[in-house]
């Protein structure tokens, strides 16, 4: 193996090396139907960073109904009236379904169609097969196809919005009966839609992660065993079995759904249902409860899914930016894993109100504590790494080190939520709201940006400017908090989640006993706040587009002199990726190694 | 690079990348399958008592065909021997043998999916008329000396439908009747009975809108005539357009073989507890 | 957060005041820690970064800490107070007051068995808007039965209420912070909770659990009152009785 | 690492042997007698009047899961897969478990009192 420096190929040289056998593909061969999982990580990207943008201008939508509940929108309103039509935004004002509609559609994009694919499928499908020294990914055809499966879910999705009635309104849980009765005139309506876009991306999902599991159990190049594989493989690996086999339920409940909407079955529908003050015309004998098992199977997975390749960019870039090894990188894999078994067997913490019985409810809330031991493992072994390191501070790093206590604070907040008894007082509030954005928007969303600006050298050959990465982390940071903090405080005072009027009923004038009308106060400061938040994502889209074209070049293919293999290969890499087949000598953060010539020893380096 | 272990395995895991794949693709079918069937079970156990109007069961039995269902049940696990024998042929290096071989799971496939659909067909002209003294009645019925094949598929709780047409009586040739077990009670015969369409509360066929039973029976043995369908597509492909790569590379070839196979064979073992629980219990 | 006004309530308010207490002391901890390190170990001061780092094993302790104190509060604190919450009604000797909690799209409704402490006979073929107990009139003991739509219905203060809680079309939920109880509202299932209000006053019921478009607007309101102008109440209804009233 | 291109002619892959492939043929067949008479069995079952329902599904699934075990077992060569396989469906199987008897546990353990018939189903 060469050591880095000396791979400042161009990419004409590598074409050479290795055209025998491939002819030059077209535009819809490069671009649309690629196989090569680079080309097809960066298509997840593109496509979930815009998806993120767009989950971001519901809810801005969303803030401002509940911040002035009953005024129109400004400048958007009259056009969401003549897109969506007069019941929606009557006269520019958010009505109830518009408000339940962007909700669900929210939660559903930011989770299915945003962050799960810019981590698994965008990250995932570039870093991992460059960190394990794969030539591409085990199955390159069946990569293309679930891309495909998820742009196709993204845009039933997204034309859901325009069917009449409206996107899907209940929830991103789409809790029975109610999903099947919010709509009685059209069968297909914009829940159907949803559930056939969810049958894709779980489709997608499935793809992925038959491929990952595969790629890194098969694909690992010579000398990298289990113990060398970076943090950030090993996330994917747990992710990867985590849609694997928790995503398979939500599909039958999604087809039984569909039937309940489509056919009339009463899969989810008990006897007796008197909806509107008329009998509902089914057969009924189903049990609403059913789904929500069925849902939460994936939902609670879901939200490792959502977190551990999180941790796995974090854990990168944070080793490379303190210069020394992970502290306890071993026991960090142990907790990962437990994570990942665990998660299967917590998901009724969701449905404590449900009415449930002391011995399923004493399960449930022990082995959510029990879970939520490893992720303080991972969490303190990342905080120990600090110690003794020489920390640098550069877009990826702060953000990196922002994640820590983001996620602290989240987590944290999960606890009281864990224990059946509090949650009582805190379930379905904004409390909640405050303890899953904590850990998916200040969470995720930094890790994400921070492997943006690590691994955009390594996709473009440029740096992304440091100023501008800066300004956006002091406006994201600023405003992350400034809107979810507050969250804590209304969902004390007993303000529920998904309250179109913004909580006006319960904290207007003449109520009862408790209620404290500064809730609503909160509101504004909030929606300020959220469009801070959104400002202050400009310098990044900025950056963003501008550096692919005038960054600031990178000097040689290892520009972080980081110690993994992505870092091995040309810049971009080419197709197959590497050179000559890589071998691996050590672990992934030998990082100032006592004796070593330089702070780093590249894992493919021989001595 | 080119990708490694297409068809070699890997010395320490000791399989080659499509069998990693196809495992874990399987696992997660089993969680699809599984997942499916506890909703059938927790459905079941759930089920409230007299719900079913024939018997006093709240979950009706013996409804399906149970003849056919046992054919059925022999064709399929006809066609999983003939698929492995045929990955066996290839391995001795026999091609003829292995096309014989894959040409008869390929015709059982499509005789399963065949006789299903019979049997789906069946059922949907198969009613069941509630009527206003809180009995129920099962059978085929007789509109206008018509027997119809399906009625409103989503609306099944309308009798306005034959209100609007002015018929005024339907025929119903009763199901003989069945005890708590669902077997044909002893001496049972077909009965005729004509029903005035004002004494009727609901009507319609054997359809997921009928009873969760029904609703849970479509369902896993649709999904599952999907896979039957996907499986059949594939082997079929392998027999004739795929089969080109024996020549070109026989190992992935056998290998291809094989992961198919495995594929159905998961395929008969998903039919294997469908049809008891299904049809029997 | 507001006072409980519960006798259970301030159980439920420890429970969360120790978990937040644990919480507080990892932040403030961990919060401390980050920024010593952020100065003590950044490139300009530590420019050499050492390859062992940390080499205490405090960590673990701490970690061992933590799961002790959850194992704490969740065997000392929360399975019992669920275990309260969700077995152990108050028997007959407490004298409880019952009564049936029916939510619709978008009210909620509650019914009291009348004077003579008998439900009157209920089925679904009678529930629409504005009876959604399905109360059958013609049926004796429903004739004194008590039943509220939509307005404010009243429980006496200081005496164990029982509340079965259902839902006759989506799923909501029976949320009354004040009084520290949430009970999802779920059709085909009717289940009890089960509290002691100790304050006079008004209280909002909100519905927690998304379940339309109006949802947001979903309030129901008791009052809680004296043991004496509850009765008045009752006696009063209870000769009025009847399906319920009207629903707008 | 690379695998290398077997030469096409002769090779049909491991180490089998064309007489082990030959007694696998009549394992296969043996197997499949043995899966029709399960299922002659099984149908047999049916008329058979257990006096209990639990014993009828327990007899049901035990023929089921005998053949269950014979097609996984032979014809999927799960018998002598290897370790990763094993690991791969362990997993699964737990999961499904879990899922399965949670969801009936979580559905059957409801508060004191509480009633699944509705408030007014008759
Ligand atoms: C990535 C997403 C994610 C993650 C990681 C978690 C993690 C956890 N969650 Fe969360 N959760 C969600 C996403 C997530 N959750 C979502 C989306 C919902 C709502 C769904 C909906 O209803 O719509 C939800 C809801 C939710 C509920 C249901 C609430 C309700 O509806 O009433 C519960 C209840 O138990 C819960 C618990 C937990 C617990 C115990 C953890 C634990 O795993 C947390 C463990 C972590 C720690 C304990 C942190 C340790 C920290 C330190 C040791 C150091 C601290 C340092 C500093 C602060 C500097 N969550
Ligand atoms: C991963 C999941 C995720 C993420 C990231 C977010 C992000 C945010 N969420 Fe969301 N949210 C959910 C998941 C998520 N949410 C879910 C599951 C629900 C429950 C839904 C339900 O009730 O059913 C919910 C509900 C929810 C509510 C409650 C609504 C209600 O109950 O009535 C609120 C209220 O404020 C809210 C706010 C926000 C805000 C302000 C952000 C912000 O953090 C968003 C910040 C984003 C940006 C500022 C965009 C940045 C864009 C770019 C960087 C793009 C660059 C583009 C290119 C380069 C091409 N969310
Ligand atoms: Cu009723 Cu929300
Ligand atoms: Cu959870």
């Amino acid at each position: 193996m060469q050591t880095s420096a000396s791979h400042a190929h161009t990419s004409a040289t590598t074409d050479t090396s290795h055209g025998h056998a491939h002819h030059e593909p077209g535009f819809f061969g490069k671009y649309i139907f690629s196989t090569d999982h680079k080309v097809i990580g960066i298509q997840y990207g593109v496509s979930s960073l815009l998806f993120l943008l767009f989950g971001f201008f519901l809810i801005l939508a969303m803030r401002y109904q509940l911040a002035k509940p009953g005024s129109p929108i400004p400048l958007v309103g009259p056009l969401l009236e003549k897109i969506l039509g007069e019941e929606m935004a009557k006269g520019g004002i958010m009505g109830g379904d518009l408000y339940n509609s962007f909700g669900a559609m929210h939660g559903t994009i930011m989770v299915f169609l945003a962050i799960v694919p810019v981590l698994f499928g965008a990250f995932g499908n570039y870093v991992t097969p460059l960190q394990i020294g794969a030539p591409d990914m085990a199955f390159p055809r069946l990569n293309m196809a679930s891309f495909h499966c998820y742009f196709l879910g993204g845009v039933v999705m997204f034309a859901s919005f325009f069917t009449p009635g409206g996107a899907a309104r209940s929830g991103w849980t789409s809790y029975s009966p109610l999903a099947s009765v919010t709509d009685l005139v059209n069968r297909f309506d914009g829940q159907t839609y949803w559930l056939i876009g969810m049958v894709l991306l779980i489709t997608s999902s499935l793809l992925g992660s038959v491929n990952f599991i595969a790629t890194i159990i098969q694909l690992r190049c010579r000398g990298m065993s289990w113990m060398r594989m970076p943090f950030f493989v090993w996330a994917q690996f747990v992710t990867g079995f985590l849609l694997l086999l928790a995503f398979p339920p939500l599909e039958a409940a999604g087809l039984m759904q569909l039937m309940d909407n489509l056919f009339g079955s009463s899969f989810f529908l008990p006897q007796g249902l008197v909806v509107n003050g008329n009998a509902l015309p089914v057969s009924g004998g189903g049990s609403p409860l059913l789904w929500q098992h069925l849902f939460w199977f994936l939902g609670h997975p879901e939200v490792y899914v959502l977190i551990l390749p999180a941790i796995g960019i974090v854990a990168e870039v944070i080793s490379n930016n303190i210069r020394k090894p992970l502290w306890g990188y071993r026991s960090m894999v142990y907790s990962a894993m437990s994570i990942g078994f665990l998660s299967f067997i917590v998901w009724a913490h969701h449905m404590y109100l449900t009415g449930m019985g002391t011995k399923v409810a004493t399960f449930f809330q022990t082995t959510t504590m029990m879970i939520s031991i490893p992720s303080v493992i991972i969490l303190t072994a990342l905080f120990i790494s600090l110690w003794g390191g020489s920390i640098r501070f550069n877009s990826a790093s702060l953000f990196a080190l922002s994640f820590l206590p983001m996620f602290g604070i989240g987590g944290l907040t999960g606890l009281p939520l864990g224990f059946n008894a509090s949650d009582i007082f805190l379930h379905d509030s904004y409390y909640v709201i405050g303890h899953f954005h904590y850990v998916v928007a200040p969470g995720t969303m930094f890790a994400v940006f921070a492997g943006i600006y690590y691994w955009f050298p390594k996709i473009t050959g440029r740096h992304m400017n440091e100023l501008l990465g800066k300004l956006h982390w002091a406006g994201s940071i600023f405003f992350m908090n400034c809107v979810f903090a507050p969250m804590f405080i209304q969902g004390f005072k007993g303000m529920s989640r998904r309250m179109s009027d913004g909580g006006t009923t319960y904290f207007g004038k003449d109520v009862g006993v408790g209620a404290d009308p500064g809730v609503l106060g909160l509101n504004n400061m909030i929606l300020w706040c959220a469009v801070g938040l959104g400002i202050a994502q400009i310098p990044f889209i900025i950056n963003f587009f501008s550096s692919i074209f005038v960054g600031r070049r990178a000097t040689s293919d290892n520009p972080w002199q980081a110690t993994t293999l992505d870092w091995a290969t040309p810049t971009p890499p080419p197709h197959g990726n590497f050179l000559q087949e890589p071998v691996v000598y050590r672990g992934p953060y030998e990082y100032s190694v006592p004796g070593a010539k330089t702070d780093f020893s590249p894992q493919g380096d021989k001595n | 690079m080119e990708i490694p272990y297409t068809y070699k395995a890997r010395p320490d895991t000791g399989l080659y990348n499509a069998k990693v794949g196809i495992w874990l693709f399987l696992a997660s079918e089993i969680m699809l399958f599984g997942a499916l069937f506890s909703a059938y079970i927790l459905l079941r156990v759930s089920a409230p008592a007299g719900f079913w109007p024939e018997t006093a069961l709240a979950w009706p039995r013996g409804l399906l065909n149970i003849p056919i269902g046992t054919f059925n049940t022999a064709v399929l696990i006809t066609s999983s021997v003939t698929v492995v024998l045929a990955w066996a042929s290839l391995k001795m290096n026999n091609f003829a043998k292995f096309r014989v071989y894959m040409v008869i799971t390929v015709a059982c496939a499509l005789a399963f999916l065949g006789i299903k659909s019979f049997e789906y067909n069946d059922k949907f002209s198969h009613y069941v008329v509630r009527l206003k003294d809180g009995k129920a009645l099962t059978g085929h019925i007789e509109v206008n000396g018509k027997h119809p094949g399906f009625w409103n598929f989503n609306d099944q709780w309308s009798v306005a439908k034959l209100a609007e047409q002015k018929i005024d009586k339907i025929k119903v040739e009763l199901d003989p009747l069945r005890d708590s077990h669902g077997h044909v009670k002893h001496g049972a015969h077909h009965e005729s009975r004509e029903i005035s369409v004002s004494d009727i509360v609901s009507l319609g066929s054997y359809t997921p809108a009928t009873h969760p039973f029904f609703a849970v029976y479509f369902l896993i043995t649709a999904l599952h005539g999907l896979h039957v369908l996907g499986g059949a597509l594939v082997l079929g492909y392998f027999a004739f357009p795929g089969a080109k790569m024996w020549k070109s590379n026989p190992e992935q070839f056998i290998n291809r073989i094989e992961v198919g196979g495995l594929f159905w064979h998961f395929v008969d073992l998903v039919w294997i507890f469908l049809f008891p629980v299904v049809y029997l219990l | 957060m507001s006072e409980a006004a519960s006798a259970h309530g301030k159980g439920i308010d420890e429970l969360i005041l120790y978990v937040h207490l644990l919480m507080g002391a990892l932040f403030v901890g961990w919060v401390g820690y980050f920024l010593f390190v952020m100065f003590r170990f950044n490139r300009s001061a530590n420019p050499k970064a050492d390859y062992v780092g940390a080499r205490s094993h405090a960590s673990t302790y701490l970690e061992i800490g933590v799961a002790v104190v959850e194992g704490v509060l969740l065997i000392g604190l929360a399975i019992p107070l669920w275990a309260r919450a969700v077995d152990n009604p108050p028997g007959p000797a407490e004298k409880p007051v019952e009564l049936q909690v029916m939510a619709q799209q978008f009210a909620w409704a509650a019914h009291f068995p009348g004077t003579d402490g008998k439900w009157g006979k209920q089925d679904t073929k009678f529930a629409d808007r504005g009876n959604p107990f399905g109360l059958d009139t013609a049926d004796a003991d429903a004739k004194d039965d008590i039943s509220v739509v939509t307005e404010a219905f009243l429980l006496p203060v200081n005496r164990p209420v029982i509340a079965k809680i259902s839902s006759m079309d989506v799923i909501h939920c029976f949320k009354s912070p004040a009084m520290r109880v949430t009970q999802d509202a779920i059709p085909g299932l009717s289940i009890p909770v089960h509290f002691t209000p100790t304050k006079v006053g008004d209280y909002s019921i909100t519905c927690a659990q998304l379940c339309g478009n109006g949802h947001a607007s979903m309030k129901g309101v008791f009052k809680v009152v004296s043991q004496d102008d509850f009765d008045k109440w009752y006696a009063e209804k209870s000769k009025a009785g009847g399906a319920g009233g009207s629903f707008e | 690492m690379s695998q290398h291109s077997a030469s096409p002619a002769a090779s049909h892959g491991g180490d089998d042997h064309d007489h082990d492939i030959a007694a696998h043929v009549r394992t296969y067949l043996i197997i499949f007698g043995a899966l029709l008479v399960g299922t002659v069995l099984t149908v047999a079952m049916y008329y058979v009047d257990f006096s209990s329902m639990a014993l009828t599904v327990a007899v049901a699934l035990f023929i089921a899961s005998i053949k269950a075990f014979l097609v996984a077992g032979y014809f999927m060569h799960l018998l002598s897969e290897k370790k990763l396989v094993y690991g791969v469906l362990i997993l699964s199987a737990i999961f499904f478990t879990s899922l399965m008897a949670l969801t009936l546990w979580g559905t059957g353990d409801l508060p004191k009192n509480s009633d699944t018939k509705t408030l007014y189903v008759p």
